[in-house]
C-alpha cells in the first residue's frame, strides 16, 4: 500500500507574469509515494513555496501555471488532474484530499477570530451532514491530539505561543484526514526544543493516520533527519532527489554537496571544518565580486 | 410650474396662510413680547395675537392714524402726553374684558421695569382716569408716535403675576387679537381665527409661521408655493420669484421714512472738504445702486433732499420739490476745479497736493451693500480717485464705525413717522462723539450746531409751521453741505401672493406695510378676503 | 558619476511616490491650474472686477465664455483670478499644518511617557474644539484678514488628523532596530527625528499634506460661502457666495455651475495624487490597481481564487492574435 | 488598572482643556451680543435701546473674567447652562434639546448609512479587485471633493424645484405635530431624504476607500489563504475572514465620525433648513451668544470624547488582541 | 584589551497587566577582546536584552555593567565614547538598515559622527570596509538595503558596527534568518576579524551547532538566569544542565542520525 504513488507531478512549471516575467518554478516532476515524508530543500527563492502552492493551486495572479499536470492518486483508485478542475471541484478536494501547513503560522490564523470557530469551518464547510456539537468536540479532539489540550478551543490565535499556534495548523491539516499534508516550513521560526516536539508529533500522527507528508524547509540537517527522500531545489528546478541516507552519503549534485558542507557537526569535531580555506567556492555563488 | 399644493390645505372654510421668515431654526417656544428674540417676536405671530393701540401707516405717514385698541387718541400739541381711550367690547381671547387697565399696566411696566423700554420712550407718568389713560414722557414724541402707538397691550391679569418680564416664557399668549396660538412646534407654529374677534369675521381661518434657515432656502419655498408671505429681500425677484406665478406673486417694496446712505468722516481727509462731499455725491448712481445692488427690487431715491418718493413729497421743502439727483461727473470736476483740486494724469490731486483716496467698507457677506460700495468705488474712478473696497468681518466693521475708524461706509437709517429719524441720524449733534469713542448715528461726525438745533425744533416743536420751517432749514444744511450721501432707499418688503387671498396693501393701496413681522400685520390680517 | 547618481537617485526615491500614472494625471490637472493661477492676469479676458452694466447676469456668449455675474463681471475671468486663492490658502494651510503635525505627531510618536501622552492630549484638544466658531473669532481679531492668516486658521484647526496619524507611525517606527541602530551608533536626537526618520515618513506626510490641502480648499470655499471670510479674497467660494446671495441658483447656472466644478476638479486631482501616495506606500494597493487593467488584458480574472492555467504554446498563440 | 486610571485622566484633561477653551473663546470674540442684536436687526431697532438690552442681557454685572469663569464651573457642574440670548432667554438646555434629536436623527442616521454602505461596497470592490467596480472608488471620490453646499442646492434644484419629489426644507409637513404617527414617520423620510441623501453621497467615498485599501491588504494576509485552501465558499472567506478583519480600522474611524455628528453639518442645514445644532452654532456665534456656544461647545466636546472611548472601547472588544494587552 | 562585566545585573520589564518580567536575574559574565561568547537560550530567554543593555538601548533594574572596572555611562558624551567601543550588529538584516538611505551613508554615518578618520579619508575608509567584508564597493555603494540580499544586508550591517574600531561587538542572531550556506559565510567572517583585530564577539544565536564552532564559551541562558556557562566542547559534549541536554539532543544532527543508523519511522527504503 505504500509503495504505490500518490502524487504524481511532471513538467510542472510557474510563473509570476510580471515584467519581466519570474519562471519561479520549472519542469518539475517529483511523486510523492503513499506514506513517505519528502523533503524539499533549497535556498530562499528558489520556487519551494511556489512549487507548493502550485500544485493546490492556491497562487494568485500574476501567478500561472504556464505547463505540466499535477495529478492526485486518489485511495479510491480515481486519478484526479488537479489542473483541470474548476472552482467548485477544487474547493470540494482542497483540505479533503490535500491539506497544507502554512510558511509562518503565526500568520496563518486570523487573529479575530477563536481558534475553535477556525476548525470549526472545516467541518461546517466539508461535513455539513454532522452537527454543530459535532464539530465542536471533533475540533477539540484534534487539539488534543496535538496536545493543545481541548481547553484551549475558544482562545484567539494570539493567546496561544508559536508552537502552539503551529500545532494548532496542525490539527486544522489533519482534520479531514487528508491523504497528503504539504508542510511549508512548519518550525523555522521556533527554538530547536519546540521544533523537536513538533517533528516528532508529525512522526507519530503519521504513523498513525498514515498520510504523506511534502516538507519544505531550507534548514538541511533537520531534513535529512527526518525525510524519507530529499529533493533539492534551486532557482526553480530539482537538482537531486534522493532517499535522506544517499544523499547524505553521496550528494551527486554540486549544489547539494556545497549545502552539506556548510553546516558543522554538533557533536563532531570541531577546528579544522569551521575555518577551511572553503570561501572561493562559496563566494563565487555570492553574486559578489571578491577582492 | 407652481406647485401651491402644500400651503392650501384648504379646511371648509379656506385655505391657510403660511408667514415665513428666514431666521433659522426656532429652538423653543417663548411667546415674550419683550424680547425681540423670542420665538413670538423674531417669527412674529404674536403680532396676530396682541394689538397696538392706534396704526401709523408707515408707508404713507400723512395718513390719519388709526385708533386701534385704543378708541381715542388725543396727543397735546408739544407730543409730551397722549390720552388714550380703552375700546369696548374688546375681549382676551381667555374671554376677560379687555380694560383701560391693561393699558395702564403695559405703560407702567415700561416705568418699572426700565429694561423692558427698548424704544427709549422715556415715560414719566401713566395715570388712569375710568376708560381713559393719560401717559406723560419726559420728551416729545412727535416722531416717536408709531412707537407709542404700536406698542402691544399685555393683559393685566396675567402678567401682574410674572415675576421676570424677561424670562416669562407665556406658554398661553394672551391676547386681544384675531388669532390664537393652537399648536407650536419648532417646525412651524400654527394660529387659529377666533370667531368673538371684536373687528369681525376672519377670511383666513389658520396661519402658520415658519422658519427657513437663509434666505435662499426662503426664495424657494416662495417661489413653489411653500410659503405665502414674508418679508424678506428677495434677489433677481423677477426670474426667481415674480415668474412663478405671474397672475398672483407680489413682491411689493414700499418705501418708509428711511433710508440706505453712506456715511462719510467728515473729521478727516478726503470727506472734510463740503467741495469734495458734494463732488462725490454728483457721481453716485442711484439708479445703478437700486438695479444692480437692490436687484431692482427696491425704489429708487431720487430726491436731493434723500427722502423716499412717494412716502416723503408731503416732507419735503417747496424749494426742493421735484429736484432729483442726476450723475454729473462734468458738474462734479468743475466744483473740485473750483475747491483748488488739480488732475495728474487721470488722478485727482487735492489742494495740498496728494493724491484722493478713500477706502469704503461695509462689512463681508452684506451682500447689497457690498455690491453698493463697489458701485460707488467704480463711480469714484470717473472723477479720478481710487476709492477701495473693503470687508472686514461685521464685528470690527461694527466697532470702527461707531468710533469713526472709517472713511466711507454705508449704513441704514431709522425709520419713523416722519424724517425726523432720518435727518437725525446723519446730521444731529446729540449722537456726536469725538473720534475714537463709539457714537451710535451720525457716524461721520457731522457737526452743525445750526443742523441740530433745527432738529431740536422739529421734534419739539408745538406747532406744525415751525416744524415746517425747522425742516426746511434741516434740508437746506443736508443738500448744501452734504453730511451723507443717500444711496438708496430702504422699504418695506413684502411678498405675497393673492391665489388664495385679496385685499393686501398695495401700491394703489398703500395703507400699511406688507410686513407681517410689523404690529401692524394684524391690519392686513383683518382686511384679506377670499379671492373668489 | 557616482556623486550624480546619487543625488538624482535620491531626489528620484523622494518623490518616487509621485512616478504612477494617478498621481501623474493629478499633478497634470494641479499644474494646469498652477498655470492659471501664475498667469492669470494673461489669460482672463477681463478684470475679475471689471463691471459692464450693459451686460448683467448674461448666459454665456462668444464674448464672455461663462457668461456675467449681476453686476456685469466675467464669470470666467473671476474664476480664473480666483484660483490662486483657492490655490495658496490651500497650499499655505496644507504646508503650516503639515508643519505642526511633524512637529508634534513625530515628536510625540518618538517621545514616550507623559510627555508623549500630553502631547497627544493637545491634538486631541484641537481634533474636539469646533473648527468654525474658532475661524470666525480668528479671524475677526483682524481688519482685514489676510490670506496667510485665514490660511493659518484653516490649518490650526486643520493639523489634528495629521498630527494622529503620525504620532501612531512614528511610534512603530521608532521601534524598528534601524532607529535603534541609530541610538546605538550615538546619533544625536534631532538627526534621528530629520535623517533617519523623516524620510520614512514621507509618503506619510505627503498624504496627510494632500488631504489637508484638500480640506483647506473646502473649508476656504465653505466658508466664503457662507460668508465668514472676507470676499475681497476673490475666490471660487466667494464667487458660489456671489451666485447664491444674488439668486443665481437654480437659473443661472452659468454663475455657479463652474466655480463648484473647479473645486471639485482641484479635489479630485488633489485625491489622485494622494491615491498614488497610498499605493506606493502599499504596494499591495499598486498590485491591485494598476495592474488589474494589465492583467485583465492577459485574461486574467483577478477575483478568481484558483490559479490560472495556461500552457504555453497558446498563451502564445493568444498574444499574437 | 493603571492603564484605565491613565486613561481618565487623559480624558478628563482634554475635557478640562476643551471646556476652558470653549469658555474663552467666545469671549476672545470682538463685538458684544447687544451690537450683534442691532446688526441682526438693521435699524429695526433704534441704539437708544442699548442700555435696556445691556440690563436685559444681564451684561451689566462687572465681574472680571476669572469671576466669570468661575461661575461658568459651578453653573455647569449643577447642570446649569444660562440662557440663550438669541433665541429670547430660553434656558440653553432646552435650546440645544430641541435642536439635537434632528441632528442626531438626520446626521447619524446618514452617518451610520454612509459606513455600511461604504463599508460594503469599499469590501466587495477589494474583493473583486481589478473589475468593472474599481471605477466606483474615483466616482465616489469625486462626490467627496465636491462642495456639499453645492451639491445640495444642485440636489434641490433638480428634485425639488424642477421634479418635486421631496421637500426642499424642514423636517416634516408645517401644522403636524411630532407624534409616533405613521403619518408623521412618512413626512420625516420625506424631508429628511434629500439631505441625507447628499450627505451620503458626500461621505461615502472615504468610507469606500478606506475599507477597498484594507480589503486589498488583507486579502494578501495568510489566513484569507488558508481559509480558501481549507475549501471554504467564498462568501464565507469573504464575510469571515476578510471583510470582518478589514472592517477593524473603518471602525475605529466610524465610532470617531460619531463624535462629529453632534456638531451637525452646519451647511447642511443651512442648505435645507433642517433643524439642527450646525445652523445653531453658526447663530449662536454671529449673535455672540455666549451662554448657546458654551452649551453647543460643551455638547459636542463631550460627544467627541466619548466617542473616542466608544472607539477605544470598540477596538478593544473587537480585537482581542487589544483587549489582552488592556486588560 | 577592553573587558565588559556584568555584574549581577537584572533586569525588570512592566508588562501592562500582570505587573513584572523578569528578563534578566542577576546575570554575570566578561566579555574580553579577543575572544568569543556564544550565546545560546530558547525564544525569550533574555538573549536580546542582555545585548540592548550591553549597548545601552536599556537600562539594567539593578547590578551594574563594568567596563574596564568602571561603571558603563549613561548619558551624553561618554556615552557616545562608550558605544564607540562596543558595538551591535542587530538581530534583523531586513529591518536594521534605514530602506531609505545608501549603503554609503550607513557606513559613513559612524565613521563622521565618531571622526574616526578625516573626512577627507572617509569614502577610502568606507571602500575599505566594504571590501573587508567582501562586498564590492563600486557595485554596492550607491544601493539601498532592499537591492541587496540577505545575505549582503548582513555584510553591510557588520561593516557599520566595524566602522567605528569597536573593541567589542556584540551579534544578535545575525545569521537565524539565512540559509546554511550563506550562514557560514558570515561566520567565517566574523571569525577571521577576530583574529585580525582582536575583536572580542557576544554571538548570540540559538544554533547551538554554529555556537559550538565560533566561540571560545557558551553561555546557556534559561528564563533569564545563567544555567550554564564554560568552554565551548565542555558545554556542548558535557552538559551539566539538563536544559542543555534537552537543547543539545533537540538539535538536528545528521552525523549522529545516520551514524546511530536508525530507521526512520514509517520509511521503507
Ligand atoms: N507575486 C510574485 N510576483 C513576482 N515574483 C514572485 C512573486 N512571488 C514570488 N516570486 C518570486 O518567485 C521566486 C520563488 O519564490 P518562493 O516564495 O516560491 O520561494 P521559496 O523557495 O519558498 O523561498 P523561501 O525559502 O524564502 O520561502 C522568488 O524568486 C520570488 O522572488
Ligand atoms: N520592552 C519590553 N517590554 C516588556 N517586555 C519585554 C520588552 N522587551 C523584551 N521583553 C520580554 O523580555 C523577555 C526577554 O526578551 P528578549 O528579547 O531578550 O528575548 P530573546 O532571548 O532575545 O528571544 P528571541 O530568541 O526570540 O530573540 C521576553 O519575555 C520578552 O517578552
Ligand atoms: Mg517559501
Ligand atoms: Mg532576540
Amino acid at each position: 500500500m505504500t509503495t504505490d504513488d500518490l502524487l504524481t507531478v511532471s513538467q510542472f512549471s510557474v510563473s509570476y507574469d510580471v515584467n519581466p516575467p519570474v519562471e519561479a518554478v520549472r519542469d518539475v516532476s517529483i511523486t510523492v509515494r503513499r506514506g513517505e515524508i519528502l523533503g524539499l530543500a533549497g535556498e530562499s527563492g528558489c520556487g519551494k513555496t511556489t512549487l507548493a502552492y502550485g500544485i493546490q493551486r492556491l497562487l494568485k495572479p500574476p501567478a500561472v501555471i504556464t505547463s505540466g499536470s499535477a495529478v492526485f492518486h486518489d485511495e479510491s483508485g480515481e486519478d484526479i488532474d488537479i489542473n483541470t478542475m474548476d472552482d467548485v471541484q477544487l474547493r470540494a478536494f482542497r483540505w479533503e484530499k490535500a491539506s497544507m501547513v502554512f510558511q509562518g503560522a503565526m500568520n496563518a490564523l486570523n487573529p479575530i477570530i477563536t481558534i475553535g470557530a477556525q476548525l470549526q469551518d472545516v467541518f461546517s464547510t466539508h461535513r455539513p451532514a454532522m452537527s454543530r456539537r459535532e464539530h465542536r468536540l471533533e475540533a477539540g479532539r484534534l487539539l488534543d491530539i496535538v496536545g493543545v489540550g481541548s481547553g484551549r478551543l475558544r482562545s484567539y490565535p494570539h493567546e496561544l505561543s508559536g508552537g502552539m499556534r503551529q500545532r494548532v495548523m496542525i490539527a486544522m491539516a489533519l482534520a479531514l484526514k487528508p491523504q497528503l499534508m504539504i508542510m511549508d516550513e512548519p518550525t523555522t521560526a521556533l527554538d530547536v526544543l519546540v521544533q523537536r516536539e513538533i517533528l516528532d508529533q508529525i512522526s507519530d500522527l503519521r504513523k498513525e493516520f498514515g498520510f504523506s507528508v511534502i516538507f519544505i524547509t531550507h534548514d538541511l540537517p533537520l531534513l535529512l533527519e527526518i525525510s524519507d527522500r530529499i529533493a533539492v531545489m534551486r532557482e526553480g528546478r530539482i537538482v537531486e532527489i534522493d532517499t535522506a541516507r544517499n544523499l547524505y552519503e553521496n550528494p551527486r549534485h554540486d549544489y547539494t554537496r556545497r549545502l552539506l558542507a556548510s553546516f558543522p557537526s554538533l557533536t563532531g569535531e570541531r577546528g579544522g571544518f569551521v575555518r577551511r580555506p572553503s570561501e572561493s567556492a562559496l563566494d563565487a555563488e555570492s553574486g559578489v565580486t571578491v577582492q | 410650474g407652481c406647485t401651491s399644493g402644500n400651503s392650501s390645505s384648504t379646511s371648509e372654510s379656506g385655505a391657510a396662510l403660511t408667514i415665513a421668515k428666514p431666521d433659522g431654526a426656532i429652538a423653543t417656544e417663548s411667546n415674550n413680547p419683550w424680547i425681540g428674540e423670542s420665538s413670538g417676536m423674531k417669527l412674529g405671530y404674536l403680532n396676530a395675537i396682541l394689538e397696538p393701540l392706534g396704526i401709523v401707516n408707515l408707508v404713507s405717514p400723512s395718513d390719519e392714524v388709526r385708533p386701534w385698541l385704543a378708541s381715542e387718541i388725543t396727543w397735546t400739541d408739544d407730543y409730551r402726553a397722549v390720552t388714550l381711550v380703552a375700546r369696548d367690547g374688546v375681549t382676551w381671547n381667555d374671554g376677560e374684558d379687555f380694560t383701560a387697565e391693561d393699558i395702564e399696566f403695559t405703560f407702567t411696566m415700561f416705568t418699572t421695569k426700565p429694561e423692558l423700554d427698548t424704544a427709549a420712550l422715556g415715560i414719566t407718568d401713566v395715570t388712569r382716569d375710568g376708560d381713559s389713560v393719560t401717559v406723560t414722557f419726559a420728551g416729545s414724541m412727535f416722531s416717536k408716535q408709531d412707537k407709542v402707538l404700536h406698542k402691544q397691550i399685555l393683559p393685566k391679569h396675567i402678567w401682574e403675576s410674572v415675576e421676570d418680564p424677561a424670562t416669562f416664557a407665556n406658554p398661553n399668549p394672551v391676547g386681544t387679537g384675531p388669532y390664537v396660538l393652537s399648536q407650536f412646534d419648532t417646525q412651524s407654529v400654527e394660529l387659529t381665527a377666533r370667531d368673538d374677534y371684536w373687528g369681525g369675521k376672519l377670511a383666513v381661518p389658520t396661519l402658520y409661521y415658519v422658519s427657513y434657515n437663509d434666505n435662499t432656502a426662503l426664495t424657494t419655498a416662495l417661489a413653489n408655493g411653500d410659503a405665502d408671505w414674508a418679508q424678506a429681500f428677495i434677489p433677481n425677484v423677477k426670474s426667481a420669484y415674480l415668474d412663478k406665478d405671474p397672475e398672483n406673486n407680489v413682491y411689493w417694496a414700499a418705501a418708509g421714512l428711511a433710508i440706505d446712505t453712506m456715511f462719510v468722516n467728515t473729521q478727516t481727509k478726503p470727506f472734510n472738504d463740503v467741495a469734495f462731499r458734494k463732488a462725490m455725491n454728483l457721481v453716485i448712481d442711484r439708479t445703478q445702486y437700486a438695479d444692480i445692488a437692490r436687484e431692482g427690487s427696491v425704489p429708487v431715491v431720487s430726491s436731493v433732499t434723500g427722502l423716499p418718493t412717494p412716502v416723503g413729497d408731503p416732507f419735503i421743502s417747496a424749494e426742493y420739490k421735484g429736484e432729483t439727483y442726476k450723475v454729473d461727473a462734468d458738474a462734479a470736476k468743475s466744483l473740485l476745479k473750483d475747491a483748488g483740486y488739480t488732475w495728474a494724469g487721470k488722478s485727482l490731486v487735492d489742494p495740498s497736493g496728494a493724491p484722493v483716496t478713500f477706502a469704503l467698507s461695509v462689512p463681508q457677506g452684506w451682500n447689497d451693500y457690498v455690491t453698493g460700495i463697489s458701485l460707488i468705488a467704480d463711480a469714484a474712478k470717473s472723477l479720478g480717485v481710487e476709492a477701495t473696497v473693503d470687508t472686514p468681518d461685521s464685528d470690527t466693521w461694527w466697532e470702527a464705525k461707531g468710533t469713526g475708524d472709517f472713511q466711507a461706509i454705508l449704513h441704514w437709517t431709522d425709520t419713523g413717522a416722519t424724517p425726523y429719524d432720518l435727518y437725525s441720524n446723519m446730521m444731529d449733534g446729540r449722537w456726536l462723539k469725538p473720534l475714537g469713542e463709539s457714537a451710535d448715528f451720525n457716524f461721520g461726525r457731522f457737526d452743525s450746531p445750526k443742523a441740530t438745533a433745527a432738529l431740536n425744533e422739529y421734534t419739539n416743536a408745538a406747532d406744525d409751521a415751525t416744524r415746517g420751517a425747522a425742516l426746511e432749514t434741516v434740508q437746506k444744511i443736508f443738500v448744501d453741505e452734504v453730511p451723507a450721501m443717500p444711496v438708496g432707499t430702504r422699504p418695506f418688503i413684502g411678498a405675497f401672493n393673492t391665489r388664495s387671498y385679496v385685499g393686501w396693501p398695495g401700491e394703489d393701496n398703500p395703507y400699511a406695510p406688507a410686513d407681517p413681522t410689523q404690529p401692524t400685520a394684524v391690519l392686513i390680517l383683518t382686511e384679506l378676503e377670499a379671492a373668489n | 558619476m557616482t556623486h550624480k547618481r546619487n543625488a538624482f537617485g535620491r531626489l528620484g526615491q523622494t518623490f518616487a511616490m509621485f512616478r504612477n500614472g494617478k498621481s501623474v494625471a493629478g499633478l497634470s490637472i494641479l499644474g494646469a491650474f498652477c498655470l492659471v493661477a501664475i498667469f492669470g492676469d494673461w489669460i482672463a479676458p477681463y478684470g475679475p472686477l471689471d463691471k459692464d452694466f450693459t451686460a448683467l447676469r448674461q448666459a454665456p456668449s462668444w464674448v464672455h465664455w461663462l457668461g456675467t455675474t449681476h453686476m456685469g463681471e466675467d464669470v470666467l475671468s473671476q474664476i480664473i483670478y480666483g484660483t490662486r486663492g483657492v490655490l495658496v490658502v490651500g497650499f499655505t494651510a496644507g504646508v503650516i499644518a503639515t508643519f505642526i503635525a511633524v512637529g508634534i505627531g513625530v515628536t510625540a510618536g518618538y517621545v514616550t511617557g507623559w510627555r508623549s501622552e500630553s502631547l497627544s492630549a493637545l491634538t486631541n484638544v484641537f481634533l474636539v474644539i469646533p473648527g468654525l466658531p474658532l475661524i470666525i473669532i480668528i479671524a475677526s481679531q483682524y481688519e482685514n484678514p489676510s490670506l496667510l492668516l485665514i490660511s493659518s486658521v484653516l490649518a490650526i484647526t486643520g493639523w489634528a488628523w495629521g498630527g494622529r496619524v503620525l504620532r501612531a507611525q512614528t511610534m512603530s517606527l521608532r521601534n524598528r532596530d534601524f532607529i535603534q541602530a541609530a541610538r546605538a551608533n550615538g546619533e544625536p536626537l534631532y538627526r534621528i527625528i530629520a535623517v533617519e526618520m523623516l524620510p520614512n515618513l514621507t509618503a506619510i506626510i505627503a498624504s496627510s499634506f494632500v488631504g489637508t490641502v484638500i480640506a483647506a480648499v473646502l473649508g476656504l470655499t465653505t466658508l466664503a460661502f457662507i460668508g465668514v471670510i472676507p470676499i475681497t479674497n476673490l475666490n471660487w467660494g466667494t464667487i458660489l457666495f456671489w451666485a447664491q446671495q444674488n439668486g443665481a441658483f437654480p437659473d443661472f447656472w452659468w454663475w455657479y455651475v463652474p466655480a463648484g466644478l473647479c473645486i471639485a476638479l482641484l479635489g479630485m486631482a488633489l485625491s489622485l495624487i494622494n491615491f498614488g501616495i497610498d499605493e506606493y506606500v502599499n504596494p499591495r494597493l499598486r498590485s491591485a490597481g494598476e495592474r488589474a487593467r494589465a492583467m485583465r488584458k492577459k485574461g486574467f480574472v483577478l477575483s478568481d481564487r484558483v490559479t490560472a492555467v495556461r500552457p504555453r504554446a497558446t498563451d502564445d498563440d493568444s498574444t499574437r492574435q | 488598572m493603571r492603564f484605565i486610571l491613565r486613561r481618565t485622566a487623559f480624558y478628563a484633561f482634554t475635557a478640562w482643556a476643551a471646556i476652558t477653551i470653549n469658555f474663552f473663546l467666545p469671549r476672545m470674540m470682538k463685538g458684544d451680543p447687544v451690537s450683534a442684536y442691532l446688526q441682526k436687526n438693521q435699524g429695526r431697532i433704534s441704539p437708544e435701546a442699548i442700555d435696556s438690552l445691556r440690563t436685559l442681557f444681564g451684561l451689566d454685572s462687572t465681574k472680571s473674567l476669572l469671576e466669570q469663569y468661575i461661575d461658568y464651573w459651578q453653573l455647569l457642574l449643577s447642570g446649569d447652562l444660562g440662557r440663550s440670548f438669541s433665541k429670547g432667554l430660553a434656558p440653553v438646555t432646552d435650546v440645544i434639546a430641541s435642536a439635537i434629536p434632528w441632528t442626531i436623527g438626520l446626521v447619524g442616521l446618514a452617518t451610520v448609512l454612509s459606513f455600511a454602505l461604504g463599508t460594503a461596497i469599499g469590501g466587495l470592490i477589494g474583493w473583486r479587485r481589478g473589475s468593472r467596480a474599481d471605477a466606483i472608488v474615483p466616482v465616489a471620490t469625486f462626490f467627496s471633493t465636491v462642495p456639499y453646499f453645492w451639491m445640495g442646492l444642485i440636489a434641490i434644484a433638480v428634485f425639488s424645484t424642477t421634479l418635486g419629489w421631496f421637500p426642499a426644507s424642514h423636517a416634516y409637513d408645517k401644522g403636524t405635530q411630532p407624534g409616533f404617527s405613521l403619518e408623521f414617520a412618512g413626512q420625516v423620510i420625506q424631508h429628511g431624504f434629500l439631505p441625507a441623501l447628499t450627505l451620503v453621497i458626500g461621505s461615502l467615498g472615504g468610507w469606500i476607500l478606506g475599507m477597498r485599501n484594507m480589503m486589498i491588504t488583507v486579502l494578501d494576509e495568510d489566513y484569507v489563504t488558508v481559509a480558501q485552501a481549507k475549501g471554504l465558499r467564498p462568501v464565507r472567506v469573504l464575510i469571515n475572514y476578510a471583510a470582518r478583519n478589514a472592517s477593524l480600522p473603518q471602525l475605529s474611524s466610524f465610532a470617531m465620525s460619531l463624535g462629529f455628528i453632534v456638531g451637525g453639518t452646519l451647511v447642511m442645514e443651512l442648505v435645507f433648513s433642517y433643524p439642527g445644532a450646525g445652523k445653531l452654532l453658526l447663530d449662536a456665534t454671529t449673535a455672540k451668544d455666549y451662554p448657546l456656544m458654551q452649551g453647543l461647545f460643551l455638547v459636542i466636546t463631550l460627544a467627541v470624547l466619548v466617542a473616542n472611548i466608544i472607539a477605544d472601547v470598540a477596538y478593544a472588544i473587537l480585537d482581542p488582541r487589544t483587549r489582552q494587552m488592556e486588560a | 584589551m577592553t573587558t565588559l562585566e556584568f555584574r549581577d545585573v537584572t533586569k525588570k520589564y512592566r508588562v501592562r497587566g500582570s505587573g513584572e518580567l523578569i528578563a534578566l536575574d542577576k546575570v554575570n559574565f566578561t566579555l574580553t577582546s579577543g575572544r568569543t561568547i556564544a550565546l545560546v537560550g530558547q525564544s525569550g530567554s533574555g538573549k536580546s536584552t542582555i545585548a540592548k543593555i550591553l549597548t545601552q538601548l536599556e537600562r539594567v533594574s539593578s547590578g551594574q555593567v563594568l567596563l574596564d572596572g568602571t561603571p558603563i555611562p549613561t548619558w551624553g558624551r561618554p556615552l557616545r565614547r562608550y558605544r564607540q567601543t562596543v558595538r551591535m550588529v542587530f538581530q534583523d538584516p531586513f529591518a536594521s538598515l534605514n530602506p531609505y538611505h545608501t549603503i554609503r551613508h550607513h557606513i559613513e554615518r559612524p565613521l563622521r559622527l565618531d571622526r574616526v578618520v578625516p573626512a577627507d579619508q572617509v569614502e577610502e575608509e568606507v571602500f575599505r570596509l566594504l571590501n573587508r567584508v567582501r562586498l564590492s564597493p563600486e557595485q554596492t555603494i550607491d544601493r539601498r538595503p532592499h537591492e541587496l540580499s540577505g545575505g549582503q544586508r548582513q555584510r553591510v550591517a557588520i561593516a557599520r558596527a566595524l566602522a567605528s574600531r569597536p573593541a567589542l561587538l556584540i551579534a544578535d542572531e545575525p545569521v537565524s534568518m539565512l540559509d546554511v550556506s550563506i550562514r557560514l559565510e558570515v561566520l567565517n567572517l566574523l571569525a577571521e576579524l577576530q583574529r585580525e583585530a582582536n575583536l572580542g564577539v557576544l554571538y548570540i544565536t540559538h544554533d547551538l551547532a554554529t555556537a559550538r564552532h565560533f566561540s571560545d564559551e557558551i553561555m546557556v541562558l534559561h528564563h533569564g538566569k545563567v544555567v550554564e556557562h564554560g568552554p565551548s566542547d565542555d558545554v556542548i559534549l558535557h552538559p551539566t544542565h539538563p536544559y542543555t541536554l534537552a537543547l543539545r539532543d533537540a538539535s538536528p544532527d545528521p552525523e549522529k542520525h545516520f551514524a546511530a543508523s536508525t530507521t526512520i519511522p514509517g520509511a521503507t527504503t
